[in-house]
């Protein structure tokens, strides 16, 4: 027929879509050399053409005038999200794997009780927690501190763990753990050193998605914290005021999705490995 | 492995993590429950016994309702599109496509990013005079449109933002699942003689419904969540256009303070989730899959 | 339905070894082949060729005459079975069978007779109505079967390995229905498999593959009377072939002091040749009367049950001997007879014709 | 000095997998359990070795009871169908592990692993990935992983099902010198094939519906089957089986057969009854009282089966050697009267009389 119309309605399509996924991205690093000038007057697009580039709003995130220290919410994001993920991974693997190869039962409760269990906490929303969050981690004397945050996140993440680690290893022949306990081991020892080396696909994933809903989140950070800790959404968010500094907005916010774009490469090659496939179905 | 010799090591593999999870979530659950029967506000703060004062008076709360019906509103349409793009997407970029690669990549790197974060991006492009959106718009004599103040544009600008920031992970699910697919199903649709068309209603969409179901679910899950872009983006305005019901709870309980009320709500808002989650989990296993499987 | 024929065809995978060496084969219009060996032999690189999943680097493709070296799978008008069955999910079984007729524009009622017949045919006449999601693997299969059958049209009907993911229990059955179906629609038939078993109760002829190259080809019973070589002796039957260092004596050929062949087979031998004489393990048997035979010693009898294979030794060489339960196993020394007509002959491993 | 197992019962869902099963497998014997597929032979193996629990019944090795140990306790080895083995470890660490996990010395793990790999023909794969190995080879390591430990019981669940038949021939042959390296061990085989039962087992174990139907030598359970479903299980192809009856012309078989009676039948209560006769002792001949047509013939090793539907019967020939039969070909098929095994004509259908025994080892 007509592969070739075909065909460049297929590239038409993708480079549409493509245009409206790097479009906010586009305004935010032409936004970010901007400065107030450059944003009152309308839009502009091109710099040196349209408008005159500083890099004022890049310094500002580093105690530039103006602006806000971007360093100390940076690595209080990193130590709250990857403490989180790596103790759900840990705890979410162990129970996964109990999940999917004993058989629990208390009562009616089975495992796929459990399992649902496990997963309808991400049904929570947000705001149903925040207030008894509030008070636990005051009560606890954590409000306001990284291990506060680290707890709730566990809340959060374990469930995800857990959900992506109980169908990867469902998809584990059970043979293999079999195998292992004839040959000597106890069930600590077959997962440790058998079940576990063959995973780190499936853990990967896992991890990956732990990191970016926790890296993502806002809501908690923002009730649960105030001073002494503060994670990077909320940081970037207080610029969101009345007379917002358009350029440090944009600079930051594009030095704060940076690491996790640095992640959709790495999701990518798990993905044409067909190794995501195994993990998530 | 039932044997009583299992039961320590099955309790050490699943107790850490459930009892990690119950212990965070339980009091925050209890305590929710416990505070929504007490009259607990900015007023009258302290925790006494009201009784279902307050689950009386949310059954009668039109605005409480309306948000409900926004929310679902909302989450269906959203999770509809990032399904259908979603879909289009990954079968764009699955096979004969060149820069396969850098497409996939590209089209998942929104849900890498902080949803707030990029709301705040958003509003700045959604802005009336001072964005790009309206000005992009003019270029073909439209516009300009009062994004963030009118109350469907506002709507539509929320959903907008959702699609753009969800769509990758529904396309990140959907294209793990056309490259799991066995190869045969597609060689023996070409050498039947199947066209694209069919060969996409026969062998692909019913290959792919047990992952459309999961991403679905899912994404229903965490869409029917919608906070950070009505909070950052319009703040549930203009009026209550774009409340949802989590934006409603969040007004009542940590705006006016009325936490008692604020946690009935939420109790509420839990038991109707579960229950629809489940009767449209339900629901689209008996559509996609059919009975007996 | 046609006459394929590849021409001078050969492939090697990204210009390396030959995968499959050159050479002339013909399929001819409704028989039944097999294309047997083990993994890597080059027949599901041959029955990919024939498909046109993958072009030869070497050669022509002729189908009915007409190359089709350049012409995609699609429209090369073949049926292909594949290991793993493939039905669609989402239709009943009625409509699975009549789905390469629709795509072809044919409307029910004219599809309808056709659909049923072959559903008649491959006993699938009850289940036209149900849902194709849940038949069993070897329903699946049948179905995939017979939407190859349905086509009037078809060139060559493909299998490939077809019973590998299928219950040994359901084996025999579904082995017999398909060859059932096949021999009334007589398609030009071309299955791939590792199994001697089924390429032998399948095929008309059955073609041994072994590195790229096809060994020997024929009827079952050709390949099992007469192996044009060591290999096929040894892969065909069970147990295989026993092949003894042979010797020439006077102007004959035998072993153990004994002169077996006569002296025209003898004479073809090359001298320095590696000479060997095979025989069957049925073929062999005990020689009641005392003198007749070569002397052996029996050293075990393994007990099959309707069969006991009986391991020998034979001037300090092994052979196997397969006898009906009820013969007598004499304990210690023996006599084996070895009937002339059933010995063959082979030099550096090829079979000499005598 | 045996393995014992009394009145195992196992049910789950409602499905009894296991109904009351007893039997006795000696040290240094090779027992062969044999029966369809669902019969309970995998259960069996699985109750042993401690991968499921059990409803009742008693476990004891040499006397002593070991049900309640866990698995790892209980030194059992296994080989399963499909081709099992850890992955991320090399062909030498895979036979190494268990030793390693009873702290063996170095020395001693290795010369065991480098014999026992020789003994199956894997001496020069040690370096090799599982998964850079052929499915036979595979196999192999499965079994040497198995062998090295000496364990006291060694469980084979239709280790060969999967191997295409000649590397089954192959392996099968190997056995009986690959196990005489196990003269201590219990050694039980599950298989579906009797010629592979018949031919490695010391004892044989037929199962059927969670039951044993019979245990015995393989020659004894070969000539005297107890019952129909133990004459159809311990033959391939199963024996053919016709019901009919006995009266005062003789015997009476499927639609109008008629045998004379031979001695050892026509003594017996003339009524009806299910009578056996196997494959392979139906001959092809010119007249014959059952004629048919060759509806089906395949060929399987160096036997060619033939299917001959009559009008007075179907029966299932198994002739010596390959020949080609196109489908439809009419044929004679003689039935000797005095091979012919007589079975209750119930349910249960029990031996009442079998015909003399016939050679064997």
């Amino acid at each position: 027929m007509m592969p070739r119309f075909y065909s460049a309605l297929k590239y038409a399509a993708v480079l549409i879509w493509s245009a409206f996924v790097l479009a906010p991205f586009m305004w935010a690093l032409t936004t970010s050399f901007k400065t107030a000038n450059g944003v009152t007057g309308g839009p502009t697009y091109l710099p040196w053409i349209q408008y005159k580039p500083s890099l004022h709003g890049w310094e500002s995130l580093f105690g530039g005038a103006g602006g806000i220290d971007i360093v100390q919410p940076y690595i209080d994001s990193i130590i709250v999200t990857v403490g989180a993920s790596i103790i759900s991974i840990v705890l979410g693997t162990l129970a996964a794997y109990g999940l999917s190869r004993f058989q629990y039962r208390a009562g009616f409760v089975k495992n796929s009780d459990i399992v649902f269990f496990f997963i309808s906490q991400r049904i929570m929303p947000p705001i149903v927690l925040a207030i008894p969050f509030f008070l636990m981690l005051q009560f606890l004397g954590l409000l306001d501190t990284k291990t506060g945050l680290i707890i709730v996140y566990i809340a959060l993440l374990l469930p995800i763990a857990v959900w992506i680690m109980v169908d990867f290893f469902d998809g584990v022949p059970r043979a293999v753990d079999e195998m292992a306990m004839l040959d000597g081991c106890t069930p600590f020892e077959a997962f440790f050193k058998v079940v576990l080396p063959n995973s780190l696909p499936g853990i990967l994933v896992a991890l990956m998605f732990c990191l970016i809903f926790g890296w993502n989140d806002f809501f908690f950070a923002f009730t649960l914290t105030f001073t002494d800790t503060q994670l990077l959404p909320v940081a970037i968010v207080a610029l969101n005021s009345s007379v917002t500094p358009w350029w440090s907005l944009s600079a930051s916010a594009l030095i704060s999705v940076a690491p996790l774009v640095l992640i959709a490469f790495f999701v990518e090659r798990l993905l044409s490995r067909g190794t995501l496939a195994g993990a998530i179905r | 492995m039932d044997q009583p010799e299992f039961r320590f090591y099955k309790l050490s593999f699943l107790l850490p993590g459930l009892l990690g999870l119950l212990a965070v979530i339980l009091f925050p659950l209890f305590f929710t429950v416990r505070v929504s029967l007490s009259g607990w506000s900015a007023v009258s703060p302290g925790l006494d016994f009201d009784g279902l004062a307050n689950y009386r008076a949310l059954v009668s709360d039109v605005r409480f309702w309306q948000s409900f019906e926004r929310l679902a509103g909302m989450a269906v349409g959203t999770v509809l599109i990032q399904y259908i793009l979603g879909f289009a997407m990954a079968l764009l970029v699955w096979r004969e496509i060149r820069y396969r690669r850098f497409f996939r990549v590209l089209f998942l790197v929104p849900m890498m990013t902080t949803p707030v974060i990029m709301s705040v991006i958003w509003r700045t492009i959604l802005h009336e005079s001072l964005g790009p959106a309206n000005d992009f718009l003019g270029l073909f004599g439209l516009g300009p449109y009062p994004w963030l103040t009118d109350g469907s544009f506002a709507m539509a600008s929320v959903m907008m933002v959702e699609v753009w920031q969800w769509t990758p992970f529904m396309f990140l699910l959907l294209l793990a699942g056309l490259i799991s697919l066995p190869r045969e199903p597609f060689l023996a649709a070409a050498i039947d003689g199947a066209g694209p068309v069919r060969t996409f209603f026969n062998v692909t969409f019913p290959l792919m419904a047990p992952v459309s179901i999961g991403a679905i679910i899912i994404r229903l899950i965490e869409a029917s969540k919608i906070m950070d872009s009505v909070y950052v983006l319009t703040s549930g305005g203009p009026g209550t256009a774009t409340e949802t019901a989590g934006y409603y709870i969040y007004i009542r309980g940590l705006k006016d303070f009325e936490i008692g009320y604020a946690a009935a709500l939420s109790v509420t808002y839990l038991v109707v989730m579960i229950v629809l989650l489940t009767v449209i989990a339900k629901l689209l296993v008996r559509t996609f899959v059919g009975r007996g499987t | 339905m046609a006459r394929i024929h590849l021409e001078q065809v050969g492939h090697s995978y990204g210009g390396g070894t030959y995968a499959l060496e050159k050479a002339d084969l013909v399929f001819e219009e409704g028989l039944t082949y097999a294309l047997l060996g083990p993994s890597g032999c080059g027949k599901t690189t041959m029955l990919n060729i024939i498909s046109g999943l993958v072009r030869p680097s070497d050669g022509r493709v002729l189908v009915g005459g007409t190359d089709m070296t350049d012409v995609p799978t699609v429209r090369r008008n073949i049926a292909q079975v594949f290991q793993f069955p493939v039905v669609y999910r989402s239709k009943t079984v009625f409509e699975n069978l009549a789905f390469p007729l629709r795509c072809r524009g044919w409307n029910t009622t004219r599809l309808r007779p056709r659909v049923e017949e072959i559903a008649e045919l491959l006993g699938m006449s009850k289940r036209l109505g149900q849902s194709a999601r849940n038949l069993t693997a070897d329903e699946k299969q049948l179905v995939s079967l017979g939407r190859g059958l349905v086509r009037e049209d078809v060139a060559a009907l493909l299998m490939d390995e077809p019973l590998t993911v299928i219950d040994p229990q359901m084996k025999s059955d579904l082995r017999r229905r398909i060859k059932q179906a096949n021999a009334r629609t007589r398609h030009t038939v071309v299955y791939v498999t590792h199994d001697q078993n089924e390429a032998m109760t399948f095929a008309d002829e059955v073609l041994v593959m072994r590195a790229g190259r096809v060994v020997q080809r024929g009827g079952a019973q050709e390949l099992f009377e007469n192996p044009r070589d060591t290999y096929v002796g040894t892969f065909i039957g069970s147990p295989g072939m026993n092949f003894m260092a042979a010797e020439r004596i006077g102007g004959r050929i035998g072993f153990a002091g004994v002169a077996l062949l006569p002296a025209t087979a003898a004479n073809e031998v090359p001298d320095a040749a590696d000479l060997r004489i095979g025989i069957r393990p049925e073929h062999l048997a005990f020689s009641n009367d005392g003198e007749q035979g070569i002397p052996a010693s029996v050293n075990f009898v393994q007990d099959q049950g309707s069969f006991l294979i009986v391991d020998l030794t034979v001037a300090s060489q092994t052979i196997k001997v397969k006898v009906r339960r009820e013969v007598r196993i004499p304990s210690g020394p023996a006599r084996l007879s070895f009937p002339a007509e059933r010995l063959r002959l082979y030099a550096d491993g090829a079979l000499l014709t005598p | 000095m045996s393995l014992v197992v009394q009145e195992l019962s196992l049910v789950r869902n409602g499905v009894p997998h296991l109904g009351g099963v007893s039997a006795t497998f000696p040290r240094g014997q090779l027992t062969a359990v044999i029966g369809r597929t669902l019969a309970g032979k995998t259960t069996l193996l699985r109750v042993i070795a401690g991968l499921q629990a059990i409803d009742g019944g008693m476990l004891d090795l040499d006397g002593r009871p070991f049900g309640r140990l866990p698995a790892w306790k209980r030194d059992v080895a296994m080989v399963y169908q499909q081709f099992i083995n850890y992955p991320h470890l090399s062909v030498f660490e895979n036979v190494a592990f268990p030793l390693r996990k009873k702290r063996l010395a170095r020395t001693e793990v290795e010369r065991r692993v480098r014999e026992v790999l020789s003994t199956v023909g894997l001496a020069d794969f040690g370096k090799r990935r599982p998964s850079a190995i052929s499915g036979g080879q595979q196999q192999r390591v499965a079994l040497a992983r198995a062998l090295v430990r000496e364990a006291n019981i060694l469980l084979l669940d239709e280790p060969l099902v999967n191997l295409d038949y000649k590397l089954r021939e192959q392996l099968r042959d190997e056995f009986r010198s690959l196990f005489s390296t196990q003269e201590h061990s219990v050694v039980i085989f599950n298989t579906t094939d009797p010629a592979e039962a018949m031919m490695i087992a010391d004892q044989i174990v037929v199962m059927h519906e969670g039951r044993i139907a019979q245990i015995g030598k393989p020659a004894d359970v070969f000539e005297a089957p107890v019952s129909v479903a133990v004459a159809e299980i311990i033959n391939d192809p199963p024996m053919n089986i016709l019901a009919g009856r006995i009266d005062g012309d003789g015997l009476l078989l499927g639609e109008g057969l008629r045998l004379p009676a031979p001695p050892r039948l026509a003594t017996l209560p003339r009524r009806a009854y299910r009578f056996g006769v196997r494959a392979g002792e139906l001959a092809p001949a010119d007249e014959a009282p059952l004629v048919g047509a060759v509806t089906f013939s395949e060929v399987s090793g160096s036997e060619t089966t033939l299917h001959v539907a009559g009008e007075k019967g179907s029966v299932v020939l198994q002739l010596e050697g390959v020949f080609v039969m196109p489908p439809g070909t009419r044929i004679g098929v003689a039935i000797p009267a005095d091979r012919l095994f007589v079975f209750e004509d119930d349910g249960e259908g029990r031996l009442i009389s079998a015909p003399a025994a016939i050679g064997g080892s």
